[in-house]
């Protein structure tokens, strides 16, 4: 591997790491002040765990052996793995992609903010990553050691470019399952949640799209072609789907909001997670626009089925990583990447339907799996310890009960007080 | 005319304000300040430090009413803003000599 | 073009791309808390649109054809641009220089703050980025099939290296410009209008500071000598500004001042951008310094002549982009850049007046068509939408107001309310 | 250099320069708000003037010559450093290398919040740059022309990757020497100092970690193997030792903080720097777990002794930068680097006691210096200017009095005043 | 003495302090509070969900002052407040029974 | 009953708490406020621009106490704020018609 594209994936993998502390900012000025630590926490806490977890068995279990289902135990523990033999080369995707397994989990916390137990959490995590997570990413990721696919699902020729499907759709319908086994928040929905800080939604969001360069060009693995083609597509989605979702606003509630662009900016990432290094520009373009609208909309179906996702994780991830996911179907171009073009063409591009029913049956799949263990690990969870916190500590908030912090001491009086 | 002034906690307010509105009071002014009294503060931990603070966040709700509404308004605060739990916290009257309406410059009982 | 230097212009188009929320932040912070949200969203606005904008028409404007004005339509909507044929070199500067597209009009926005209509800026955005971007940008970098220079400006042998007049005193007098059809905000100049959150501008100058080395170093479009002396410059620079405006404040005020030093920073680094790849390291500490010295004085011109330039963009883009663009004149070296060194050397190396004269006609030229046509757009604006909100909407805030949102909801009040 | 390896440590150095902005919102969310932006501006101030210092004076005692303890005059002002000769391979490494001299003393600023004048903290740094940070520098990493290590330090074997002595055991002890000079604040440690910002703390960490890849990874000076293994340890380092941390908290104190995640991601950070291109992905994640662990109690040992280092850099920096350099001494592992292997191997992996003792010694040498220069340039500057503010300064705070600026004005009382 | 209390709208805040130094009001407290009234809330929406908020931001102004001089302070406060436009709120007297400065120990008119 | 209003420097409020906690005041309510008076503001400089503020941050306490206490009271919060230096604050006593405990409905004396 030539030192540009070691480079290039380097930085991706730090790009994408600096993305679960943006997830954690836009996440945190989402809920109340009092609620806002422990949002952090949350978010911070998956970068601590899921990467040990990645190299002591998760990554192992996603990439290793000859099964379609799931790998063994050849990398356990990093065993194996000596960068003075390959340049780094096996090691460099080791971090990168465990940097995929944090941000993954975490962003299931929006969706169980301002209730769960911490420590429910605390176990909740490494088990959904080594249970749900390394096997999907196998399905559709899984190589022999001859570089071929053999995941029962990207053997069959499913598309995820950077995770739509093993990310997004994977988390977004984990956070369903999560969010019916919680329950909703006491007050919700009529009682007013708004954001405690917007100006920290939208520095989270400037740092998601940022890292996001990393997470999908970072993917081709390269500095070629296709990570060129992601590149542009991730910055024309996410752009496009800020304008979609903000023009939905105007047009429905009569006012653009800052929220709606940082919400439609996820969106369109989102959405161009599955597709990037599979479509050109214009498509990317369109993918994106298409998931703002998409989202926009799709954010209040909560409200209509009565389960309180907080954050919107099943209206923008679910749903967004869906969208984009089936969109590959119809935009999937290999002709525009000259030798890189292996890949299916899609619907509007000479290649009938077959790529969409692949698309539609790997995120099948990967919806099944996620929302029946997501559910069942929850379910064992509140059995055995109980899930969700208190009422008195949901209502004074989880930062001065779960953690004995508050988030902002701004006045004299805050620092009024003693050691003891 | 009388100051109806009640400290309560802050999740209550809704509930009192809607109270309040039933009851027909059409004005009234709100602020967080921090309480101190038999429900005790809380110890936060930094870094392992701990430190005590005896101070909780209450509202504080003050309504100018008319003089035979006084009691009345107070009773409806306390019912409303009753958890049954420490720290529920107090209402209070006291006279008011004169009150202007600012935009208007009306005095008194129609003032208010 | 070999990964590594493939590898650096993504990342440097990444950097660049993150400076526009940087940007966000730093103005975001410098208005009052009731209209944080609304520059905030002008920012993330121009993030949105002018992309678009860009791939379609704007970067074909801008580069293409033969004439020594303005390009032709042969790429526009990234007609025949593939990165299947050529690796995905042209594309890469596509969105490379969209990224520079992106944040030039957002400057404007510290200028026109707490008082412009967001509909009006909407539509001002891309009008702008088509009628005065795009052919600026073609007069400097404007170039052939064979690659030789053919824009106007840039044929004569005018030097910009990362987009000091193109971007910096562009975006600078159109911001005179737009404040002088506006109008002062109520209250100016007698009320305080102070900063709500400084450790946001702080946080924002940081983001600017580590995305402009992209924007400098990026600029060499190649990992090679220029780029580092480019990365170099851009560290001194900035630094030296620093100082220098700390200075100033220090002797004319008494105090050396936190929102000083966040100014500093970006005036010399508005400075340094046209000559990052022309001089030394020496020559671009003295650059920045000097840079740092005049904004800090030319920020208060501003209550001299009675235009309320909300957030200095006149003062630091305009005198801080001129300074530095005039100061290449000085301070060019080719000697010092091997065979990168194919441009004209400066007063003080040895290369007589000729320069600095240039240097002096293409900005001249920038100032008069970026000032007119701005001038023209908003006044014609003004007659059919009007581009001031009113006297209710500026005193009550323009969060609450257009964007039915408040940026901070800390206290246990303002949760208070009830959905409808 | 191949242009990969360039680009590496360009994108380095720009993560390493943006830490120290990450540093400042660390350090700045710490304090009580009354005192936020003289922070800030402590961190910023050593980001103006260190790279000028260095560049002028510092790099060319730090590293040219021939004796085995101080470099000589050769680069004096960048003296011969020119990128047209050498592709740019010096120049790149003059401001790599100057980012770290920038952060260095701003490590420091934790230590002496809330009282040190501005003026002696403004003197106080380049005097420290030159005269501790320089030699202890040249010490480690000096090498003559031909690219031996010739300091006395580094010449016996000693091994600090990327300044886990030169600049975390250095800052910690000077951070010690300062505050028995300069004094405990008023009311500590009876009275509580929260900190004013958990969520800015939070963004700060976030920096750091995404920066510390340039710090760690950047050190190897080229995209290889060596780079990669220290990038994976970077990561694992910092997740264990937050865990570490954490479960300190949760067993002493029942419950885990936010506070507490972000100081132990710097623990384990700043442990592993030296380290984190001599040992295996299990030995980095073993040494930021302890290091994580020990510094969750070394945090404590300030209440004992009755120092007042504010914000915990002895506890942190000194205590994990002496704990992550010895464990060198156990956990080196030259066997996985291939070629790249020519270090001691550390006693688990064969190499007996040596290296163990020769980081004990030069850890020594580093806080002897570094703490008796530091002591005596602080007594000097007492004596003559007073590096403490006044009582009344410092109960009203350092923001108002010193900066005449407030750090935020979020009500609409805060923009109340008239201009003057 | 008298305790004079205002509300009034933010904005309108250095105007009446000036009104009231000329007025030869030397002291006086201020803070920033929330009010509910005729002047009714706005509302904000998130995410399509639309919430209503009933509180509008008010500054309370509090100056003690001799009993002679309260009604002319209130109607000072009350014309320097006035837009004529809804919400300009309230001023209302109460009756102060002993004032001490903390500084200097002196207590009623000569604390004022 | 009477209602002891004190506005004192911030950083003296935790003096004045524990002198009133020894003194048997067992409840009280504090908020930050801004003060006018004789202390002056201070000026703030941005990018040369000098402006004025002439508020100065205060905490204001409150406390409902029994009639015979209330000077006894204010004497404890004026000796334990005091700093003898100008903007130390002052206390003022006003008379309380009724007070209730919201938690039990216990009224008066009972209710303190
Ligand atoms: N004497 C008092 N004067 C003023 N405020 C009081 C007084 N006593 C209590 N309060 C306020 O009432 C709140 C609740 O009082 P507390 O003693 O904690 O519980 P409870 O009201 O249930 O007896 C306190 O936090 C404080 O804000
Ligand atoms: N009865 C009352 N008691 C206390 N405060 C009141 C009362 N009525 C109004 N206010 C305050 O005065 C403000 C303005 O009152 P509002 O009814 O909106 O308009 P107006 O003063 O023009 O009649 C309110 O926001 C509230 O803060
Ligand atoms: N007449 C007044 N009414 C209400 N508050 C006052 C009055 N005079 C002063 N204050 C409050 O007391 C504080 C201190 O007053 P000031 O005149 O500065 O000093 P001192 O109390 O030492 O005379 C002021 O900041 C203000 O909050």
């Amino acid at each position: 591997m030539d030192a540009g594209s070691v480079t290039w994936v380097m930085v991706s993998a730090a790009l994408v790491i600096f993305m679960t502390p943006g997830l954690a900012l836009f996440y945190g000025g989402m809920v109340r002040a009092k609620n806002a630590l422990n949002m952090l926490l949350m978010n911070f806490y998956c970068l601590g765990i899921v990467p040990l977890v990645w190299v002591v068995i998760g990554y192992t279990l996603a990439t290793s052996g000859t099964s379609p289902v799931i790998g063994n135990f050849d990398f356990f523990g990093l065993k194996g793995i000596i960068v003075g033999q390959d340049g780094g080369e096996q090691l460099l995707f080791v971090f990168f992609w465990a940097a995929f397994a944090a941000i993954t989990p975490a962003l299931i916390a929006g969706a169980v903010a301002d209730r769960i137990k911490f420590v429910a959490w605390v176990i909740f995590i490494p088990l959904w990553s080594v249970l749900v997570f390394s096997p999907i990413w196998y399905w559709i990721y899984g190589k022999n050691a001859a570089g071929e696919l053999i995941g029962w699902l990207g053997e069959r020729g499913s598309l995820d470019f950077a995770g739509g499907t093993v990310i997004h759709v994977n988390a977004g319908i984990a956070a369903l399952a999560a969010v019916l086994v919680l329950g909703k928040r006491r007050g919700w929905p009529g009682e007013a949640m708004p954001p405690h800080s917007l100006p920290l939604v939208l520095a989270g969001a400037g740092i998601l799209w940022f890292g996001w360069f990393g997470f999908n060009a970072g993917s081709a693995g390269a500095a070629n072609a296709q990570a060129v083609q992601a590149f542009m597509n991730t910055f024309l989605a996410a752009a496009a789907a800020m304008l979609g979702w903000l023009i939905v606003e105007k047009i429905r509630d009569n006012h653009a909001t800052t929220l709606g662009a940082a919400s439609g900016i996820v969106a369109g990432l989102v959405a161009i997670t599955p597709a990037a290094g599979y479509v050109g520009g214009m498509a990317g373009m369109a993918i994106g626009f298409i998931a703002g609208v998409i989202c926009a909309f799709a954010v209040s179906a909560k409200f209509k089925f009565g389960f309180d996702d907080s954050l919107d994780v099943v209206g923008i991830h679910f749903v967004g990583g869906l969208t984009g996911s089936l969109l590959i179907g119809l935009f999937a171009d290999p002709s525009g990447f000259g030798e890189l073009g292996t890949f299916d063409a899609g619907l509007f591009f000479g290649g009938g339907w077959g790529l969409l029913g692949e698309q539609a049956l790997a995120n099948l799949a990967a919806m099944v799996w996620s929302f029946v263990l997501t559910f069942a690990i929850l379910k064992v969870l509140d059995a055995f310890i109980g899930i969700r916190v208190s009422e008195d500590e949901e209502k004074q908030g989880l930062d001065t009960t779960l953690h004995i912090e508050t988030a902002y001491n701004f006045g004299e009086l805050s620092s009024s007080g003693r050691s003891v | 005319m009388k100051l109806v002034t009640a400290i309560i906690k802050p999740f209550k307010l809704d509930d009192v304000k809607d109270a309040l509105k039933e009851a027909g009071v059409v004005g009234m002014t709100v602020q967080e300040v921090q309480g101190f009294g038999r429900q005790g503060g809380h110890t936060e931990t930094y870094r392992g430090a701990e430190y005590k603070v005896d101070f909780v966040p209450k509202v504080k709700l003050e309504a100018v009413v008319e003089d035979g509404d006084a009691e009345r308004v107070a009773d409806v605060i306390a019912d409303s803003a009753r958890t049954d739990k420490i720290g529920d916290g107090k209402v209070w009257i006291t006279d008011v000599l004169r009150i202007v309406r600012i935009r208007t410059g009306e005095v008194n009982e129609d003032a208010i």
